[in-house]
């Protein structure tokens, strides 16, 4: 577990850019990050511990991927986080904050989501300890996430749709800021990923940082060694910094943090709108959510609405401590188009027997186009799992006639 | 009065208790903003806080979202809001209300700098950031003082200690009191919270203002018979400039709704302090 | 792992009642079996547990149910195999089957299924072992289940509609039986229980044998000791027989397979159709699908529709190995209906954030109704998760007005 | 011959080339099925097989499934079945072929017996089981013993060795060959394996009659030339059931042209075994 930058600066990123209603509850955070967490008090850690294991199913596997090996013809490894309960790694986080708001004395917890992944993640969380939670939601994206929305309130929890704005995860989160600003002082807020005020880049990162701690390990145990690089998609980027965290102090390990680069990475100032999520790769330092960080705006400053076929990556932030490690060229930035994600989500399905989540599915197509590069070994997450994405996957590989795809003509409708 | 004292905001507070109104500029579009920011200098608005519609709005309630929306949509820019600053017809000082992020990215050298040279080129007295703590306000208080504009702070009802005195040692203008934890909005009651708040900063000699949910005279007056020396009222006047818009209502109309709601809030803070004078003459 | 019955007969019950055409595939695979899986020729239960493993996830959680266990008051754990890859204890026998398939030599995978769960572990094991694969399923199955075939598409199985009869489970198995008649010589079945003829009962057996070696040393690590009472949804018994097979000789610990009430136990012997599946309950001795066993059946021997709920336990046949159990006193056949398993349903989602498989849900039901006649240390397994189950959960909720359900209203056309 | 020999089946084969038609009894109705097995036996059958439905027929291809259907739809049973055979007027031997749950579920007592008794009763002569294999025929060997009625086992292209020996340790009445892997069903060319077949059971003394996917007198013909005493035909005469019903056509109609492809398939029988006779005489 790394434990650094605990002042919640990375550089000139990161930060505490919030309402000053919300600063008493942030100090709280910090200082209860700073107890739990950083000095494991209470036994705070080793309860996180057991119950990401009991209740979690960790450890996930670090697996040889024959055939992907073969086709590649180099050792490639994948971290299954998609056998993590609820089907991605975003449980690691979710469970973690829950606890700790219930270690912090907290009695209601709010969240935001974007595909729902975050928000299923709370929800089970948030049952499995007993804590009443109020999940918000862009009203688009309740209605393209159903599936989720259901399974959010099978678990106990509300959905509250948000209809500012366009309806999606940049407009949720300020909502949940909201719901926070009011209810500040009984209520967590159970961000979902390493971004917004510190201690929340900081505290995320060090939740999903059992990811690499797990990858470091299982990794050696088949190998005796380290591998030559990582790779994980990044949206907002905890997948991301989980799988490098216990990796950045190995110098001889590359890291790729693949962004969604959507239909192009062209921009259009006009509409505000960005055809991608690539906001490591083409964003620039800016002020969103609390945080100083890499953001796609336009030259005002405004934030755009970012695109990407996979709802997961489609957030025109990242975190601030990813977006350091680029800048001090520890991470490479990468991304690759929604085509290359879909031909890798169809790859993984046929070869792997795994339905990867189309977030997880882009890492798998820079995999495609650059494996030569990547040395002998390489590590990458299956940050989630398919089901979520299967209507999505008819549509868009339908609509862009995708090579390696089964015939989607019997599943036209949708399923 | 804190260390930092550079433009004319404090003065508006000096005689009587001031009445500071919100709008977006901008809201519904350019032309229709101006006449109602004029009206609400008509009706006795003494400080004028002028929001510069930012896209992700974290600190505001639904009311005032809308109003950054419409604003946004009528095609507000940085840019725009300073020639609506010049074109701007009255004689109180004027806030710019923004995000950070908009300050942050203006012009072409990084940092706060060039939007206050512009803004005080533009005539502005002030800002209120509402994401920007006093933590991360070093580089937008230099720039302030380098140009003479005041730097207001918001202060929560859970500002406390340590806190409140790193805020108020920035602080500069007024100190913008919020009157209950949230964000903004038009409220039916007054916050409980309000007279405490006041205790809490009464030792700091800065204006202090109070804000969130002011929507009547009545609770104006309740308001500055608590000891406020000033009042901010956003939310209800938005929604004026938001219904009568929805409505199909004539930019007149909706300016003269908006010009005797400031008339009655006005009065309102006027009859607070009559109230509050002799007592305080008592003590 | 037990390797009892290796002779294929459970007192009266199992044997091998298939066309001839079929006996001497029978024979091969029952050398097979007794080759690499009882002697582990060639390290075939090596491999097999290391794909587990890293390919599967295994060892999942025994995980403490704190709120079941305060509800109550007694000590409830869950064997979580809705952790396992694919969301139920499926992929443990499919992995072991297709395996076997390749120590044997064979090209070629058919497999029946009819909720599709079986028919998606298979699928994923033959893309994760390179094996062709075929999936017969019942049409009418595969309209009610339209993810699941999705899932077996895009791991590039194909999957042949069955028209015949109903057109559900039973159907698909005759069918199956009918391909590999055809295709003998390079093709293995992967049948999906402990059903069918001689050595696959005891072969499933002893591949699902994996969750209570698991159970049982997890729980003595957690508790010291045995559990008073393990509890296991039976449909056609694989996670049933899987879940008890190490407990069997432990005298002290009560076993109870629930089956699927349905609507009623009553039968409809005018249309052939028996409101439920509960064949260990309610059924007669009779021979089906290569075996002799309890049969829904009616007074000439035809075979009737059986109905759930629950699409994986609607199955008028169980495993032999499992009628001698419940002859023979060790196994106690119970069953709840339909409403009972909808509330175990939600009530598992809601108390403990795991949203079950409906075929699952059976258990909690059993364990709401019966808590206090189990004893203070409880197993139950979690045979799967319910992410498949999440549109006949809103209609059959819907339907029946259940009480500790969140209202369906904005989820009733579906998700 | 084997040594069970109980019914009078073998004789069936003794002078000529058998022909063993198959329907399913019932099929689409009572009465009409009556004619069309009675149209079988005036086309030259010389044994026919009865099919008695069930609902899980894992040995049928499609075409004998959906006979299979209509039958139990039309509300065919055991007991049914049975009155079925008492009012066929047919003076051939009968078999009754079914799978083995119907057989064993029969009576009050549990085993084949009480099935059996009744069978012998009918006048039926022995059975057909596709799902039981020697190894589990104990109980319905002796009873077919004690009533004194014929078991006929299907040897398929797999069977060899110990399984063969053991299948012909069992057999009587007659053993029937399948040509082909897989399932019933009507094909356009003969099966390369039943050469392959005949020969590998040419020791045994047993009538040996070939079924699976014969269509027309030249099958039968090419079959019975290459040394089987007996040609099994159920779906193409299944497949004149089901289609002329499907067409509405008349029971005479499809009577008919039962008798005409009965005659077909016996004369081709009777072609090839004249081919045969002079070869066999000439060894
Ligand atoms: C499966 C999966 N992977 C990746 C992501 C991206 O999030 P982050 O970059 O914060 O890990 C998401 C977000 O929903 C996700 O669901
Ligand atoms: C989750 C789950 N549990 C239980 C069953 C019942 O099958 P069996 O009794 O063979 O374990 C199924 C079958 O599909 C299933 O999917």
């Amino acid at each position: 577990m790394t434990q650094k930058y605990a002042d919640g600066k990375f550089g000139e990123y990161g930060g505490q850019y919030v309402p000053e209603v919300l600063m008493p509850a942030i100090e709280e955070l910090t200082d209860a990050y700073e107890r739990y967490v950083l000095e494991n008090e209470d036994g705070f850690m080793d309860e996180f511990r057991a119950r990401l294991r009991d209740f979690g199913g960790r450890p996930t596997p670090t697996q040889y991927a024959e055939r992907l090996s073969e086709r590649y013809d180099r050792e490639v490894y994948l971290k299954r986080e998609d056998l993590l309960h609820g089907g991605a790694h975003k449980l690691n986080n979710a469970l973690g904050q829950v606890l700790l708001a219930k270690y912090m004395g907290k009695e209601r917890i709010v969240a935001e989501t974007g595909a729902g992944q975050h928000g299923t993640a709370t929800a089970m969380a948030a049952a499995h300890l007993d804590m009443p939670c109020e999940i918000y939601m862009g009203e688009r994206d309740i209605n393209r996430q159903r599936p989720n929305v259901f399974r959010m309130r099978l678990n106990g929890s509300a959905v509250n749709p948000v209809t500012t704005g366009r309806g999606t995860l940049k407009e949720a989160i300020s909502e949940t800021m909201r719901d926070w600003a009011t209810n500040v002082e009984d209520t967590h807020y159970v961000i979902g990923s390493i971004v917004g005020p510190h201690p929340f880049p900081a505290m995320v990162r060090d939740f999903q940082a059992v990811i690499s701690e797990e990858a470091r390990r299982q990794l050696d145990e088949q190998t005796g060694g380290l591998p030559d690089a990582v790779l994980a998609c990044a949206g907002g980027g905890s997948n991301t910094m989980g799988t490098f965290a216990n990796f950045v102090d190995d110098d001889g390990v590359e890291l790729y943090a693949v962004e969604a680069g959507g239909s192009s990475l062209e921009v259009d100032e006009e509409e505000g709108v960005a055809p991608n999520s690539a906001s490591l790769s083409t964003g620039e330092e800016g002020v969103l959510h609390g945080a100083r960080t890499k953001v796609l705006q336009d030259s005002d400053g405004q934030i755009m609405e970012s695109h990407s076929v996979s709802a997961g990556l489609d957030y025109a932030g990242v975190g601030p401590e990813l977006a350091r490690l680029v800048d001090d060229g520890r991470v490479q930035a990468v991304n690759v188009g929604d085509v290359s994600a879909l031909e890798g989500f169809h790859r993984l399905s046929q070869l792997e027997g795994i339905i990867p989540a189309l977030e997880t599915a882009h890492a798998f197509g820079y995999l495609e186009e650059h494996s030569e590069e990547l040395g002998e070994t390489i590590v990458v997450n299956v940050s989630g799992r398919g089901d979520k994405d299967l209507e999505t996957v008819i549509e868009e590989t339908e609509k862009r006639d995708i090579e390696n795809a089964p015939s989607m003509a019997e599943f036209s409708g949708g399923i | 009065m804190a260390g930092h004292a550079n433009a004319d905001l404090a003065e508006a507070f000096a005689d009587e208790p001031a009445f500071v109104p919100y709008l977006a500029a901008g809201d519904p579009d350019y032309e229709a903003s101006l006449e109602y920011v004029e009206a609400l200098a008509r009706g006795g608005a003494d400080v004028i806080e002028l929001g510069l519609p930012f896209s992700e709005p974290i600190a505001e309630g639904s009311t005032i979202q809308s109003a950054i929306v419409r604003s946004l949509e009528g095609g507000m820019t940085p840019d725009r809001f300073f020639e609506f600053v010049g074109d701007l017809d009255v004689d109180v000082p004027l806030v710019c209300m923004t995000y950070y992020n908009l300050i942050y990215q203006y012009g072409a050298e990084s940092g706060p700098r060039p939007f206050v040279e512009r803004a005080a080129a533009a005539g502005l007295s002030g800002f209120v950031v509402p994401d920007l703590p006093a933590e991360e306000a070093g580089p937008l208080r230099e720039a302030c003082d380098e140009f003479g504009l005041d730097l207001v702070f918001i202060v929560a009802p859970t500002t406390r200690g340590d806190r409140l005195d790193q805020i108020m040692s920035q602080v500069s203008g007024y100190v913008y009191v919020q009157a209950r934890l949230g964000v903004t909005g038009a409220k039916d009651d007054v916050s409980g919270q309000t007279e405490e708040s006041l205790e809490r900063i009464a030792e700091y000699d800065v204006p202090k203002a109070v804000g969130f949910g002011i929507k009547t005279g009545d609770h104006a007056e309740r308001i500055v018979g608590a000891g406020a020396d000033g009042i901010i009222v956003g939310s209800v006047l938005v929604d004026i400039v938001g219904d009568g818009t929805e409505r199909g209502d004539s930019t007149e109309t909706i300016a003269e709704r908006l010009e005797s709601k400031a008339r009655e809030l006005k009065q309102g803070a006027l009859r607070g302090y009559e109230q509050r004078v002799p007592q305080a003459e008592g003590k």
